[in-house]
């Protein structure tokens, strides 16, 4: 039963991932004054792809015919131990938060090798970008997790959150800085502004785009998709350990479609609040994303230090 | 005793003979059968010695006992083994016309007269007749240190004749001190005699012996070259053949530390001071460490050889000084391992000087390349010497080492920075001798590398595992010199 | 023990000591070669008389012989062997400037100070000659050593050895009324030995640098230039 | 039996040396042949036949290889029993000083180490002949490699034996020698001479500082004995366990490779042979880092949990200093010797933290920290093998080991990027490699760190985790670029568009085997898992109890609700998402792949040269990290050039470790220093050495009286 409901949860989440970025993008032209397209037009971009016939350098190797599946699957992985709308995930026992972050990596290897693949400059500029942010969000990423799992003195998420949720409504100072550490890393690793420009095809500023040159077709969408389940991931990574409330904890229909409704709306809020951060941000320059993500990591630092002198001193 | 007596004559015979008969053709051969007799009357001897215990000749001239014999054993096998190298050697350097064949004849009988009086500083009673022989020493190898009359080498010998004839008169005043404190309680005759002063050591004055020790150790310290007496050392072994910096190195040295340990015991007999051991260490200790650093500005490939025997003295002449039984067993053995790896290095150091024509280290380059057998032989002996394990040396220094850790623990950084400075001074000269492409004009030569594999073998066989008749006879001298046995 | 209360033979032998140690210091300050090896040989004579009356007031034959020897070798043939080489190489007329003879003179008396100063403890129980006569001869050693330092003649290297070798001689007679006969004849012949060497050195060396100064040996240096 | 099987371990490797003697003695050779089967006729003309003039060479190397690859065997087999039977043998042979013979010990942690090398070994046996093949006898003589391989691999395998110290110091310089020739083995190169030079020194001097701390235990040990056995029961106080830990760590240090005493490391492995680097990094760094556990877990005892922090703190040095230097290496040899001071800084972190845990009373954690390190090592051995065996055949193909002048090899070499990918998806430790789990296992003990008491201990702990986090994503970063550079877009080389895969079988299966194995430890880690708790058992008092508790599918170090990996699930989920997508993907024919020209902005002609090199590639990191290194970047400018025109302008780019000038230029300049003032002393005039003598005397007399 838990099982069939892990598949299902883990389906539900690659169904919904487009449907934020919908959102998302739909937040944003709202916000600037433009006319949202709809909804539901990443679907129609991914099945319009996926239909499309794939153009590929003849200078690419089979890694970057593989890449694309490579990196979807290691992204379904990660998406699947977490808990989305029921905190009982048994997926999660076989994978936890550190392997989490391991297969993020795992995919993340994959799309830098592409890049590099077919030998073009930007491949490779994307490629070197992408590791550098990411080698600097990893530890960030790492400490703010680790506040958590410290707390709860596990690293299997679904506990994990079953320990907060327990726990009922407490303020712990190290999990405000986790917060904030953990949503300046989801900024930096899903590409949005103001570390990488989603929208932008313009050479100089472009990292997650720069990858992704060369690909068409079907390995385009898979590899958008992709992305766009991992800005879903750090969505309800944020929601569903930080305020996660309304998760079904039982694992009656009442409580599943409460908990679904739950987590929709606190990714619609989420995803409003990143909007509204985009219209008004700029987008940095390259070096001082640096700054940027050592500040993400000082505050998961802190967090970590706050919760071992604040609050399990003795 | 016989065979100690046949010992001594026999190199005085070799005096004579090569001095008449030292033109001929196979001189060389002749010279090996010398000291291949004079080997195995020397074994014949050690098989006495162990059989019997301590000889002691009539009329208490000579004295054999666990101590000497091995040294004498070790003095005929490296004699006979630097002989074998020498005979190829010297008909090189006769060929290049370096040599004449009066010089020839010069080298050989004077090669038996430096036997003789080696032989003769470790059998005899007397201390008295030890200081003539060890003057007679010097005497028999200076003119050898300047058989090629070059500039450099007749200075170099000029140096060791006024630098070794002064200090070792010091020995002599020692001597008449010891002589002095001995007629005190004994009667005139036996006064100078070794082994009935250390009998009565106990009576003597501690006071003379302590001023006696301190002039025989600057006499016969000289003659070690420990620092800062040492100066003739690097000098007469690069000029003189190399034949002769092999028995200088690998005996001659030894035969001096023979003597001030031999001295040292009486004056240990005498007072509780261990004053003689803490002079002893100083002087090793100084040696050692200043020796070690010399090696790394050396641009004679045998001056750096010579650097490192006073080096290795120094580590000696230390472990005697702090006269533990471990120490002095550790002495012993590396007294063996060191005159052995030593004597092989000078031979593949000759080798390696005729192929590239030269002594400087800079020309020297790619012995590998050019003559493998050179160039490893020189390479590994130089491991050896360096205290790299298995060999010999390194069971040795570990004893020192050991020794030091246990009675004076704060000495052992000192050892251990004077090993790795010369390890480093050692192979940033040698290394690239013997690595590389090799140069022009650089040639093998006609080689026998005999003695270097056996020495080498033994060295290392010492290292891996120490036969039992040879830990006996370590331990037995080290029971006479330090009183109890190691462990 | 005052002077007045020794024998005759301790008087002379004391002061043939003074006149050894005095003879090492006209060496020390002597420039001309040739006079330098005549003191040498008055040294050796002085040797030869000190082991003589030792010999006779002791009663020790053996001594004689090896005054004989010290006559043969200190005084007739090491004298006569240098003082050819000299006039042969033509050095009779050299002077050898010794910078700064009045501090290797005052160097040198501070020595027998020194001398007197090391001996003086291990002596006290024996007798006054001794003391005096070993510290004497200490002295006529070191005053050797530092002749050898100050000059720098190759000659007088030679000189400066063998009047080292004549102070051990005379500590050896009179300490200990010579050393046992095998040894005296051994460092006899090593004296003798020696001195032949230092012939054949002279003519090695004078033809290889044109000259005895030890100075200009100095090819065999490790300092940077 | 096992002491049986170690033993011939150590033989076949020594025999394997020595047959590569015979190198050159063809004809002896054949005469013992004859004289062996005198009366089969039939067998000598084979063996005659198949010891042919022109083949006599290689087949003496595939036999020396063979020797070792048996050696291997007996390694694996020998390491596999003292795991599994948890015995400790002992025993003494008959050699050493003649009151102390050589103590021989094999048990559990020994056994380990046995595996590790016997698994290269193995491997190393099959790839050498291809290796070796095209060696040129007289420049390269195999006659010296084979005999040093061979004295090489027998030292170590003696180091694990050895029961005491003397032993032990001759095994421990046994390798060093051994392995100082094999880096001077091509030593036309000034290259080699020069890292050969300096791996002596420093071995020297890492032996000397291990003597030292041998010393210190040795000299509170009853009567100064010097065997194990002793040196476990000295007791000594507290600053004088320090004092041996610190030499101990700067011995053992020095061989691992820690920041600062790695210098010798990134000289001496690029510059030796392919399969003897392979040798070096991947196990005799382990070695060292056996012999540190033996020393401080085993030997000194009562652990300080100070200790722990200093080796934390060195150990996230080195791993960061070691990452850094390694994205900046355009030599491939040198950014795996660099990587290899990242790995050994990663274990001696994890051993850190264990002696922390231990130190502290809480075993079992100490324990996990323990048997992560050792996994640690385990796998870097596996990886850093086949990355090195890798290197030698790219090097082959391509003659050049600088990264930049390769690219493409993808699909020249389809075989080894294949097995090569592998190994840098190990080292970057992704999930479904070996190199994830002991990281997984590391970040698992650090998060016990709410256990205990020191609130410093408590927030040190983290921050070192989070280095390791940054470890492990720079690691990531290099190996991108490494395999991205090396093996894909497009050729930068003619040497490079012409490489060719290796038609050898045998350094292809090598490598496949090791490969094989990361992926197999990285699936099923609790197979090796429960060996590890064996040897953490007799050395930290406490095994795991718990890490395949919930059954062998499943890795639960701490409990099955604190953490839990199952790395076999996780693979069939991978292979479910993987496979459905490709699957929905690929099924209508209509849309199969078109190939076209690479998308050239318009402008047209895409050269290799507009590819990111490997300076371009780490060009971010250099300026986010600048102060790590010593950069020195010169750009030059043709005067009257256009502004845009890039062929005139000359780019160079030098980057150089901090510790060279810092650290070891000082010693350098200072023994020469002293070693000028020292020959000062001989200055040629005789009068000057008599002054010595007369005041040596005159100073002797003074003291005396």
């Amino acid at each position: 039963m838990s099982i069939l409901l892990a598949m299902i949860q883990t389906l539900l989440f690659i169904a919904l991932a487009p449907l934020l970025a919908g959102w998302l993008k739909g937040c944003k032209c709202h916000l600037q004054n433009r006319k949202a397209p709809s909804l539901l037009q990443p679907y129609q971009d991914l099945l319009k792809l996926t239909h499309k016939q794939p153009v590929v350098s003849k200078d690419a190797s089979w890694l970057f015919i593989i890449a694309p599946y490579i990196i979807f699957s290691a992204t379904v992985i990660a998406i699947s131990v977490i808990p989305l709308i029921a905190v009982d995930l048994p997926t999660a026992a076989s994978a936890d938060v550190i392997v989490l972050v391991g297969f993020l990596a795992f995919a993340r290897f994959f799309l830098a090798l592409a890049g590099l693949d077919v030998g073009t400059a930007f491949g490779g500029m994307g490629s070197s970008r992408e590791m550098t942010i990411s080698t600097m969000a990893e530890p960030a990423m790492l400490m703010a997790v680790f506040t958590l799992t410290m707390t709860a003195s596990t690293t299997n998420l679904s506990l994990a959150i079953g320990h907060v949720l327990a726990e009922g409504l407490e303020l712990r100072p190290s999990f405000i800085f986790a917060l904030f550490a953990l949503i300046l890393v989801a900024v930096a690793e899903t590409g949005r502004i103001p570390v990488d420009n989603p929208a932008t095809h313009l050479e100089l500023t472009m990292i997650h785009e720069a990858m992704i040159l060369e690909y068409s077709g079907r390995h385009l969408a898979l590899i958008e998709w992709a992305s766009q389940l991992k800005l879903m991931l750090y969505g309800v990574l944020i929601a569903n350990i930080f305020f996660p409330w309304g998760i079904a904890q039982t694992l009656s229909l009442p409580a599943l479609g409460y908990g679904l409704l739950a987590i929709l709306g606190k990714l619609a809020i989420l995803a409003l609040v990143l909007a509204i951060s985009e219209t008004l941000l700029a987008k940095m320059r390259l070096f001082r994303v640096q700054e940027f993500l050592s500040f993400a990591y000082l505050l998961g630092l802190l967090g970590m230090l706050s919760h071992i002198i604040l609050e399990a001193a003795r | 005793m016989i065979p100690a007596y046949l010992l001594l004559l026999l190199p005085l015979l070799g005096i004579v003979y090569f001095g008449l008969l030292g033109h001929k053709e196979d001189v060389g051969r002749q010279n090996i059968r010398f000291n291949g007799v004079t080997l195995f009357l020397s074994l014949w001897l050690a098989v006495n010695v162990f059989n019997s215990g301590s000889l002691i000749s009539a009329g208490d001239y000579f004295i054999v006992d666990s101590f000497n014999v091995y040294l004498i054993v070790l003095t005929a096998f490296v004699g006979f083994t630097t002989s074998i190298f020498s005979a190829p050697y010297m008909a090189h350097e006769q060929e290049i016309g370096k040599l004449t064949v009066n010089r020839l004849r010069l080298y050989y009988s004077m090669y038996q007269g430096f036997m003789f009086a080696m032989y003769l500083v470790l059998t005899t009673n007397n201390m008295g007749i030890m200081w003539v022989a060890m003057e007679a020493a010097t005497l028999a190898t200076v003119l050898l240190v300047s058989l090629y009359r070059t500039p450099e080498s007749i200075e170099a010998a000029w140096k060791y004749f006024i630098l070794c004839g002064v200090g070792i008169a010091q020995a002599l005043f020692g001597t008449i001190l010891l002589y002095y404190a001995a007629i005190q309680i004994s009667d005139v005759d036996n006064a100078l005699t070794w082994s009935v002063l250390y009998e009565n050591a106990k009576l003597l004055d501690p006071e003379i012996l302590e001023i006696a020790f301190v002039f025989m150790l600057i006499g016969y310290g000289t003659k070690i070259g420990l620092v800062p007496l040492h100066n003739w050392l690097p000098d007469a072994h690069s000029e003189g053949p190399t034949p002769m910096s092999a028995v200088l190195s690998g005996l001659l040295l030894n035969d001096a530390l023979y003597a001030v340990v031999r001295n040292k015991m009486l004056v240990d007999g005498a007072t509780d001071s261990h004053i003689a051991g803490y002079l002893m260490m100083g002087f090793g200790l100084l040696s050692f460490l200043v020796a070690a650093f010399f090696l790394h500005r050396q641009k004679d490939i045998k001056r750096l050889f010579s650097y490192s025997s006073i080096e290795h003295m120094g580590l000696m002449t230390f472990a005697f000084g702090i006269g533990t039984p471990f120490a002095t067993f550790a002495a012993l053995l590396h007294m063996t391992v060191h005159s052995l790896t030593k004597s092989a290095i000078f031979v593949t150091v000759g080798h390696a000087a005729q192929i590239s024509g030269t002594q400087s280290i800079e020309k020297i380059r790619g012995l590998i390349k050019t003559q493998p057998q050179v160039g490893w032989g020189l390479l590994i002996g130089t491991l050896a010497i360096a205290g790299f394990p298995p060999f010999g040396v390194f069971a040795s220094e570990f004893l020192v080492l050991l020794a030091t850790m246990q009675s004076y623990p704060w000495l052992t950084p000192f050892l251990l920075l004077g090993i790795g400075i010369a390890c480093a001074g050692l192979f940033r000269n040698v290394q690239p001798m013997v690595y590389g492409e090799k140069p022009e004009g650089q040639q093998a030569v006609q080689a026998n590398l005999w003695p270097v594999m056996i020495h080498l073998a033994i060295v290392l066989w010492l290292g891996l595992a120490m036969p039992d008749f040879l830990a006996d006879w370590f331990t037995q001298a080290t029971i006479l010199i330090s009183g109890s046995a190691p462990l | 023990m005052e002077i007045e209360n020794l024998d005759h033979y301790s008087q002379v032998i004391l002061s043939l000591a003074a006149l050894v140690t005095l003879t090492s210091f006209i060496m020390l300050a002597q420039g001309r070669l040739l006079r330098l090896v005549f003191v040498f040989a008055l040294q050796g004579f002085m040797l030869v008389s000190a082991t003589a009356i030792a010999a006779y007031s002791f009663d020790n034959p053996h001594l004689y012989i090896s005054a004989a020897i010290t006559l043969a070798l200190k005084v007739l043939f090491i004298p006569w062997m240098l003082r050819r080489h000299i006039l042969k190489l033509n050095m009779h007329r050299d002077v050898e400037a010794l910078s700064n003879k009045t501090a290797i003179m005052m160097g040198g008396a501070s020595l027998v100070v020194f001398s007197y100063y090391v001996l003086h403890p291990i002596m006290q129980n024996s007798s006054m000659i001794l003391l005096n006569a070993l510290s004497l001869s200490l002295a006529v050693i070191l005053l050797g050593m530092l002749l050898m330092i100050s000059h720098h003649q190759a000659i007088a290297h030679v000189v400066g050895f063998m009047s080292i070798e004549n102070g051990l001689f005379f500590a050896a007679t009179v300490s200990t009324n010579g050393m046992p006969m095998v040894v005296e004849l051994g460092v006899a012949f090593d004296v003798l030995v020696a001195a032949v060497l230092f012939g054949i050195f002279f003519l090695h060396i004078s033809s290889s640098i044109d000259s005895l100064d030890v100075d200009k040996m100095n090819r065999l240096n490790e300092v940077d230039q | 039996m096992i002491l049986f099987l170690a033993y011939a371990a150590v033989l076949f490797s020594f025999l394997s040396g020595l047959l590569a003697l015979l190198m050159r003695q063809r004809c002896s050779v054949i005469k013992l042949v004859h004289y062996c089967c005198t009366k089969r006729l039939d067998w000598q003309q084979r063996l005659d036949s198949w010891l042919e003039q022109s083949i006599y060479p290689q087949r003496i190397q595939q036999l020396s290889f063979m020797l070792l690859g048996i050696a291997g065997v007996f390694a694996i087999l020998a390491g596999l029993g003292g795991l599994i039977s948890k015995q400790v043998i002992i025993a003494q042979l008959p050699l050493g000083l003649p009151w102390l013979p050589w103590h021989v010990r094999f048990d559990s942690l020994s056994a380990l180490f046995y595996l590790i090398i016997g698994i290269a070994i193995f491997a190393v046996s099959w790839y050498g002949p291809g290796y070796v093949k095209d060696n040129n006898e007289q420049d390269h003589p195999f006659l010296v490699l084979g005999l040093f391989s061979g004295l090489f691999i027998s030292g170590m395998l003696l180091v694990l034996l050895a029961d005491d110290a003397f032993f032990f110091m001759i095994a421990w310089e046994m390798m060093s020698v051994a392995s100082y020739f094999l880096v001077a083995f091509q030593h036309e190169n000034s290259a080699n001479r020069r890292a050969a030079f300096i791996y002596l020194i420093m071995a020297e001097v890492g032996a000397i500082a291990i003597i030292l701390a041998f010393g210190v235990l040795a000299s509170f040990s009853e009567g100064g004995a010097f065997t194990f056995e002793a040196l476990r029961n000295a007791t000594l106080s507290d600053t004088w366990a320090s004092v041996a830990f610190v030499l101990a760590l700067i011995g053992f240090g020095m061989k691992a490779g820690l920041v600062p005493l790695h210098v010798w490391l990134p000289e001496a492995h690029p510059v030796a042979p392919s399969h003897i680097s392979a040798l070096m990094s991947g196990v005799m760094l382990k070695v060292a880092v056996y012999g540190l556990i033996r020393f401080s877990f085993d030997l000194l005892g009562d652990i300080q949990w100070q200790w722990g922090v200093a080796l934390m703190i060195l150990g996230a040095t080195s791993a960061l200093g070691g990452i850094l230097y390694a994205m900046m290496q355009p030599n491939l040899k040198r950014l795996l010797a660099y990587s290899s001071v990242e790995n050994i800084g990663i274990i001696f972190m994890m051993l850190g933290l264990s002696m922390i845990f231990l130190a502290k009373g809480h075993p079992s954690l100490a324990a996990l920290g323990f048997v992560a390190a050792l996994f640690h090592a385990f796998n870097h051995a596996l990886f850093k093998n086949l990355l090195f065996l890798g290197a030698g055949i790219i090097q082959h193909q391509v003659h050049s080991l600088n990264i930049d002048d390769m690219g493409g090899l993808i699909k020249r070499m389809p075989h080894t990027s294949k097995l090569f990918l592998i190994a840098c998806m190990s080292i970057s430790s992704l999930p479904l490699f070996n190199g994830f789990v002991s990281e997984w296992l590391a970040f698992q003990t650090a998060l016990q760190v709410g256990v205990l008491d020191d609130a410093v201990l408590r927030s040190l702990i983290p921050v070192m985790a989070a280095a390791l986090a940054l470890t492990a994503a720079l690691a990531a970063a290099c190996f991108v670029k490494l395999f991205g550079v090396m093996f894909l877009g497009l050729p930068r080389s003619r040497h490079a568009a012409k490489a060719e895969e290796t038609q050898d079988k045998g350094m292809l299966f090598s490598l496949s085997l090791l490969a094989g194995l990361c992926f197999l430890f990285g699936i099923f880690p609790g197979l090796m898992i429960d060996l590890l708790g064996n040897v953490a058992q007799p050395l930290i008092g406490h095994g795991l109890p718990n890490a395949t508790a919930a059954g062998w599918l499943w890795l639960t170090p701490v409990a099955a609700e604190k953490a839990s990996y199952s790395a076999p699930i996780v693979l069939l989920l991978v292979v479910i998402a993987g496979g459905i997508s490709y699957h929905y993907l690929r099924r209508d024919p209509a849309v199969a792949l078109r190939e076209s020209d690479t998308w050239d902005c318009g402008f047209g002609g895409i050269t290799p040269r507009m590819q990111y090199t490997c300076s371009a590639f780490t060009m971010p990191f250099r300026r986010i990290f600048a102060k790590v290194w010593m950069i020195d970047e010169t750009i030059e400018k043709q005067p009257g050039a256009m502004p845009l025109q890039v062929t005139d302008i000359h780019y160079q780019l030098h980057i150089e470790d901090h510790s060279w000038p810092k650290l070891y230029q000082p010693i350098e300049r200072s023994v020469n220093r002293i070693a000028r003032s020292v020959s000062r002393m001989q200055t040629g005039n005789i009068r000057v050495y008599l002054s010595y003598s007369f005041f040596t005397l005159i100073f002797l007399l003074w003291v005396i009286s």
